[in-house]
């Protein structure tokens, strides 16, 4: 496609690249958008907010013709579409980067950026151009900040590395609208950074973006205007002059918020888990040590890749470590298994969600009461009532936006789903808490609920390890910070020490001072 | 056992898995005794399908077998496959026939006869007519065929009649399961006819447990035995059984004469019948003890 | 009871209905009692196969063990004279043993369940028919034994005894695969393994768990099926039942993919396929259409559920976007067209 | 070719080595005519397999649409005196359509592969016994023609011309698979059939398509088994073969989850399974261990495959931990042990 002669004529009025009006969606039970209005002009950048369920990720669903909206009409270039299908949403040019990866595991990085629009050799036979492919391949994975080749097999990257995969793939269609639905959810600062200033490039090419974030800052760094979404329906626009943390932040929710991060209310107690000269599988060769203390909030911070979430897995007896010791109050323990880490009251709340967290098809009641059933069952039976309070319990206390627990947690949007898969481990009085990524999509608000149960948790003494790509996050919540790099704790650094760059510096394997 | 180059190796090769034709691996150990210098096998098929057989020929033709003797599958039209082993060793036909080949001989029964001895049974047991259900495993095969129109033939101008023939593909538990569903459907049968050797048998067991032992009469074929044990006791009527054992014993003679150049044994139409014989309760014991004879027990 | 299952009892009830006034002699007493022990029979063998679909596996051996153990048993009983009271237990055990060694190598050396357990119906099947050299396993004539004859082929004031164990072993695997944990753990994991392991279940001996369980089923079956032929052609004997076990259960409501079904669901399956094999010897219908029957009766089955949820889905969304329509001032726009699931 | 073909060429090799060993006559252009012939026909059924299986799919029904393609073939050749040269695309169009209707089912009204194929399986077995009355639909004696023989069951300069379809066969959809954009298609379908919708492939078109090409190579197929045959009893007639074409693709690298496999693999896997049954018949193996041999194989196979990949994992481990080890200034501590894959 080559819409570079639709370009406005310099000087006349510009009409909108994208038009919508009255726009709706319901799911049964849930309304996930009452007739939405919006305009996208040619390159703008709209950063587009609101809470977990607000409808954002449906909104953009519906422009990418994955989902069909029951109401309401669209207009691109002025001409009103009956309705967009995939095809016709890629052949418009809107590329489309969505909220859950959707990778090919048995595919390389090239396959998977051109799938579905392949190179092809001369003749008849739809034969795949691979040499073209490779070559089409390079500049994009340059562009994104990419170390890997063009032709890894997607199944060897971790999920930051295949995020940029996404992105480059949405940058490789020549599309004159980019939506990218938080993007940068699990990718760290540098990488932020990086995509950041692909948006202004997309931007003066005159490319239009839509962005979704829960980083509200990142918003206001790229944002020429910011529509907010609440309940489905718009909340409000906020145009470039007026786009702020205070201003999004009270039309997402309706009114202000209290100081994010509280205090610790005391000081730490002993070494809850030592782990020493630990590796793990990414990085054989590298030892890691580390001790966490009960009552703090150990942050780990470090680049894509840096292998965080490996020693996570393996601290949780998902994969075995190559040498090394673990102790957990002074006593070397064997974590065999995931199940050996619960029983030692080490719960981790994993990175990727969908695959890890929870059960899609499963009600909310009973993803809450899996990991504990032992101790809601009697004599090996179920019941049925103990485990709705118990879900119930939960609920009420995290706030999940739900009918009812017995709803399929797979209706929930993101932010309520991640909030299931901290209510499961609540209710089981841990000793040690990983958290992977912990508010990876999860909206403002919530994300402050979090930190304060995080925060109330250490102050009750459990000891907290937090992964977080998040540098607001990691230096907003932890009480120390340890980081990571090419497998191994490169500096751990106290609260008085805490900045942008030294993390940084740690991060990229220098010293700090 | 690998076959050794020196001595020249015969073949019998059957249609499909079954206790029928154990007296026939009797037979072949039996002519083996006799004929040191040659190795004798009886080979089944993995399953009662022409493909599959042929396969198997094929492949005892590469293994240098010199001469096959089969019960071949579905011999009227396993014609070209049946030439192109006849036409690389001696090949020799039982239990049905496929006379259009270039086999050497068959030896074996008429099924079109044992049909008709089925007939005779039934006539004698039921002077006064009646009507007959028929069991069978393969519907489709020329045995079963030929055998239901012997059977049909000889009932021809009696008041006995076989209403319908069901089917079970050899799977014992539809074979039983269809006796029990033709008592229930069909109240006013008077006798039942198992065609194949395990379907009196099973005919036996479902009467019993039905409580209808003497009050039906079965006719039965081949020699279970349950099926003597039923004739014996009375409540068979009699059974119509081939020599399985004898187209063994003598087809491997026969086989290795024809390999050595003597041709005295094969007679001018190629057909050897060696006679099905009907056994009712007086022959029984006779029978049983010259069939342990037989198996060199 | 599910929705589900009361669909499908209708189903049996209807068709009860339409063959006994075609041959009222459908419900007679011994009929009924005729097809129940098959229902027995075939029941269990399909609760069995339920534990394992429900993992998101499947167990292809079924009809070969079914052969084998069989084998075993008679051959134990009849041919080495050993007592049946300790020939039962050990072909139970074998069962079990045969379905650990699966759930073994499924779970820990990560091998796909199609892939061992078809393994496993061409090694049994063989190992069965070399064990006899190919020939029949059977009791001489004559031969018996009383008790365990009355307890495995007997009836209790005409109900089949296999009937009453079906009933048994059904309320007994209902209890645990829908009422205790281990039940709930088995859901979980055929819903999405790794979240299951996750959250620190066992989910390695969860699964072999089922496959053990699977086993012991199908060799109770089998020395049942041994007991009503009374005699094995290794060749032959059990030949697809592990198809009609699957059936049972996709007709009853499980999914292949796992996670889904119940013990209800399973048995009336079994009771569907069981009534429509009755049907065709009792309306006279060639015995050659047995299998089409199956075939169209399950594929129609399962249409008519799919459809049914399809429909109900729709309408479910047409009301609700109706009562927004309502709420919400509408400019009186046209739908867009549905676009989804285009070919 | 990948490491994975390699190694299945090297048993393949092997093991014919060790046969030729034991029965020089192994070698014989004779047999290893008959045995190319076998490969030729088996091999078509596979690779049509392994289409279905790359989507994730599986296609139960390929044994009994062998026959009932093929009886209907001989009866429209020698009993209705159709020309064949007419009777042999029909036949392939009937099997495209039923492929068809199989996806349809799959893609469309969203029954699952494995229910569809199931029911197929029995209708067409049903069907095929019921056109010819379980008859056996065959050529009278005599009945001859010369070209389509020549084109089925005839050799060039010794090779059995089933064969050369197979190499052409393999050949193009080699090429489809592995070289066009459909097949890359098939390949991101299988592994995430959603993701691959939301990249704007057709998927329903797709996996539609994979389930006609296997369709008409099963409907050729048919045609070669049944001029192999000349000869059908359509209630035994390629019993099982859609299991030995699904061993042949698992063997050569598919997995039965979709997305992975090569056409070389499952040609390669053919190539073995047909050895296999060549050397039971050679060595004089009892027949009734034949079963038995191919289970042991496919389940040793994919062991060592699994093994394999495993230990290689490892030792990379293992001595990439070395290395640093040496750089690294250690404690000396005792490593902890191995602790994956819990029961
Ligand atoms: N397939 C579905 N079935 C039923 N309800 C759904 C479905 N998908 C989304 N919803 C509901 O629609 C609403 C909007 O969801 P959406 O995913 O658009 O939210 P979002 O703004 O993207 O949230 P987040 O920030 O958490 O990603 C939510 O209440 C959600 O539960
Ligand atoms: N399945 C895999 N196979 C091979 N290498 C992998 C795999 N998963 C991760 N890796 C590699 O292991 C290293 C560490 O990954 P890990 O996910 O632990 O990093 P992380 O610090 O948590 O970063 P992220 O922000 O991506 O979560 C990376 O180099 C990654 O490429
Ligand atoms: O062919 C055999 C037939 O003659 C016998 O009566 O029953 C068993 C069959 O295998
Ligand atoms: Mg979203
Ligand atoms: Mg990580």
């Amino acid at each position: 496609m080559n819409h570079s002669s639709d370009m406005p004529s310099p000087g006349g009025p510009v009409t909108p690249f994208l038009s919508l009006s009255g726009v709706g969606k319901t799911y049964p039970g849930v309304v996930a958008l009452e007739g939405l209005s919006m305009d996208v002009m040619p390159g703008e950048v709209i950063g587009l907010v609101g809470e977990n369920g607000a409808g954002k990720s449906t909104l953009m669903k519906i422009l990418g013709g994955v989902v069909a909206p029951d109401r309401g009409t669209i207009r691109l270039d002025g001409a009103e579409l009956r309705f967009l299908t995939v095809e016709s949403s890629i052949s418009s040019g809107i590329a489309f980067v969505h909220q859950e990866l959707n990778l090919f595991e048995n595919l390389d990085v090239a396959a998977n950026i051109f799938l579905g629009r392949e190179p092809l050799k001369a003749g008849p036979l739809k034969l795949v151009d691979r040499d073209r492919l490779r070559e089409m391949v390079k500049p994009l994975l340059r562009r994104v900040g990419a170390h890997f080749s063009a032709d890894t097999p997607v199944a060897s990257l971790s999920l930051a590395e295949q995020q940029m995969v996404e992105i480059a793939k949405a940058l490789s269609i020549n599309a004159r609208l980019v939506i990218l639905d938080e993007p940068t959810s699990s990718l760290p600062l540098a990488e932020t950074e990086r995509l950041l200033s692909i948006i202004k490039l997309l931007k003066a090419d005159g490319i239009s973006v839509i962005f979704i974030s829960h980083r509200l800052h990142e918003v206001e760094r790229v944002a020429d205007r910011v529509v907010v979404l609440r309940d489905g329906a718009l909340a409000g626009t906020l145009a470039k002059k007026d786009i702020g943390h205070d201003q999004m932040v009270k039309l997402m929710i309706g009114r202000m918020l209290a100081a994010r991060t509280a205090k610790p209310q005391r000081a730490p107690g002993a070494v809850a888990l030592k782990v020493s000269a630990v590796r793990t599988a990414a990085y054989p060769g590298h030892p890691v040590d580390l001790e966490i203390r009960y009552g703090e909030i150990l942050g780990l911070a470090g680049l894509v890749g840096s292998g965080r979430t490996e020693l996570a897995r393996v601290l949780f007896g998902i994969d075995r470590s190559y040498g090394g010791v673990i102790l957990q109050d002074g006593q070397q323990i064997a974590v065999r298994s995931a199940r050996d880490a619960v029983a030692r009251g080490i719960f981790l709340v994993p990175e990727d969600r969908k695959r890890n967290g929870i059960l899609l098809d499963f009600p909310i009641a009973q993803n809450i009461t899996l990991a504990d059933l032992p101790t809601l069952a009697s004599r090996f039976m179920l019941s049925a009532e103990r485990e709705t309070a118990a879900a119930e319990r939960q609920r009420v206390r995290l706030g999940i936006k739900a009918p009812s627990v017995s709803s399929r947690t797979s209706t929930l949007s993101g932010g309520n789903q991640q909030k299931v898969v901290l209510a499961k481990w609540l209710s089981m009085s841990p000793k040690v808490m990983i958290f992977d990524e912990p508010t990876r999509g999860i909206d403002i608000g919530a994300k402050n609920e979090i930190y304060g149960l995080m925060r109330a948790l250490a102050d009750a003494g459990v000891a907290i390890l937090m992964i977080s790509s998040d540098m607001e996050e990691v230096i907003g919540v932890s009480d120390r910070i340890a980081v990571m790099h090419e497998g191994q704790i490169s500096g751990i650094l106290d609260e008085d020490e805490f900045s942008q760059e030294s993390v940084l510096l740690l991060a990229v394997g220098k010293r700090v001072k | 056992a690998s076959y050794a180059a020196d001595k020249p190796t015969l073949a019998f090769v059957v249609n499909g898995a079954s206790d029928f034709w154990k007296a026939a691996e009797a037979g072949v150990k039996k002519a083996q005794a006799e004929m040191p210098d040659y190795n004798m096998e009886l080979k089944y098929p993995e399953q009662a399908a022409v493909a599959i057989q042929q396969r198997l020929m094929e492949d005892l033709v590469s293994a240098g077998v010199k001469g096959i003797m089969v019960s071949a599958v579905d011999p009227k039209t396993q014609t070209d496959g049946l030439n192109k082993i006849g036409s690389q060793t001696a090949l020799f036909t039982t239990d049905s026939d496929a006379p259009k080949t270039n086999r050497v001989a068959y030896i074996g029964s008429s099924n079109v006869d044992a049909g008709k001895q089925a007939a005779e049974i039934a006539k004698k047991a039921m002077p006064d007519g009646g009507k007959c259900m028929g069991f069978v495993g393969l519907l489709g095969a020329d045995n079963a065929r030929e055998r239901i129109e012997g059977m049909k033939e000889g009932l021809k101008g009696t008041k006995i009649e076989l209403v319908d023939v069901r089917g079970d593909d050899i799977d014992q538990t539809r074979a039983k399961k269809n006796v029990e569903d033709a008592l229930v459907a069909s109240p006013d049968l008077t006798c039942m006819v198992g065609f194949y050797s395990y379907n009196t048998p099973r005919i036996y067991e479902a009467l019993r447990d039905a409580g209808k032992l003497g009050q039906i009469t079965v006719v039965g074929f081949d020699d279970d035995p349950i099926t003597l044990g039923g004739v014996k006791e009375g409540t068979i009527a009699a059974t119509v059984v081939q020599q399985p054992f004898e187209w063994a014993y003598q087809g491997m003679k026969l086989m290795a004469a024809y390999l050595k150049g003597d041709k005295s044994g094969i007679p001018a139409d190629g057909l050897i019948i060696i006679p099905t014989v009907i056994i009712g309760k007086d022959d029984v014991d006779k029978y049983a003890a010259n069939l342990k004879a037989m198996a060199g027990k | 009871m599910i929705k589900k299952d009361l669909g499908l009892l209708l189903l049996i009830v209807v068709v009860g209905i339409v063959v006994a006034i075609i041959n009222p002699r459908f419900l007679l007493p011994i009929n009924l009692a005729n097809t129940a022990n098959l229902i027995g029979l075939f029941g269990i063998l399909s609760i069995g196969q339920a534990y394992v679909i429900i993992t998101g596996g499947i167990e292809l051996s079924v009809g070969s063990l079914v052969a084998l153990l069989g084998v075993l048993f008679v051959d134990f009983v009849a041919v080495q004279d050993m007592p049946w009271i300790l020939a039962l237990p050990l072909i139970l055990v074998l069962g079990a043993v045969i379905g650990a060694i699966h759930g073994w190598l499924i779970t820990r050396l990560n091998l796909q369940p199609f892939v061992v357990t078809l393994c496993g119906l061409l090694i049994y099947r063989g190992a069965a028919r070399f064990y006899t050299a190919d020939g029949t396993a059977g009791f001489a004539f004559g031969q018996n034994f009383p008790y365990l004859e009355f307890l495995t082929a007997g009836r209790l004031y005409g109900v089949p005894n296999t009937f009453i164990a079906l009933v048994i072993i059904s309320v007994v695997m209902w209890v645990v695969l829908h009422r205790s944990v281990f039940g709930r753990y088995l859901y979980a994991i055929g819903k999405n393994e790794e979240a299951a392991r996750y959250s620190g279940i066992r989910t390695g001996r969860m699964v072999l768990s089922a496959y053990v369980i699977c086993g012991l089923l199908t060799a109770l079956a089998a020395i049942y099926f041994a007991m009503y032929t009374r005699s094995i052609s290794p060749a032959s004997h059990g030949q697809f039942y592990e198809l009609y076990a699957i059936a049972a259960a996709v007709l009853g409501g499980f999914s292949l993919r796992g996670g889904e079904g119940s013990i209800v669901g399973a048995v009336l399956g079994t009771v569907l396929l069981q009534e429509l094999q009755n049907l065709v010897n009792l309306l006279g219908i060639p015995s050659s259409l047995n299998f089409a029957v199956m075939g169209g009766v399950i594929l129609i089955g399962v249409l008519i559920d799919q459809q049914w949820n399809a429909i109900r889905a729709q309408r479910r969304l047409v009301s609700a976007a109706r009562q927004t329509e309502a709420r919400v001032s509408d400019e009186g726009k046209l739908p867009v067209a549905a676009n989804q699931d285009q070919v």
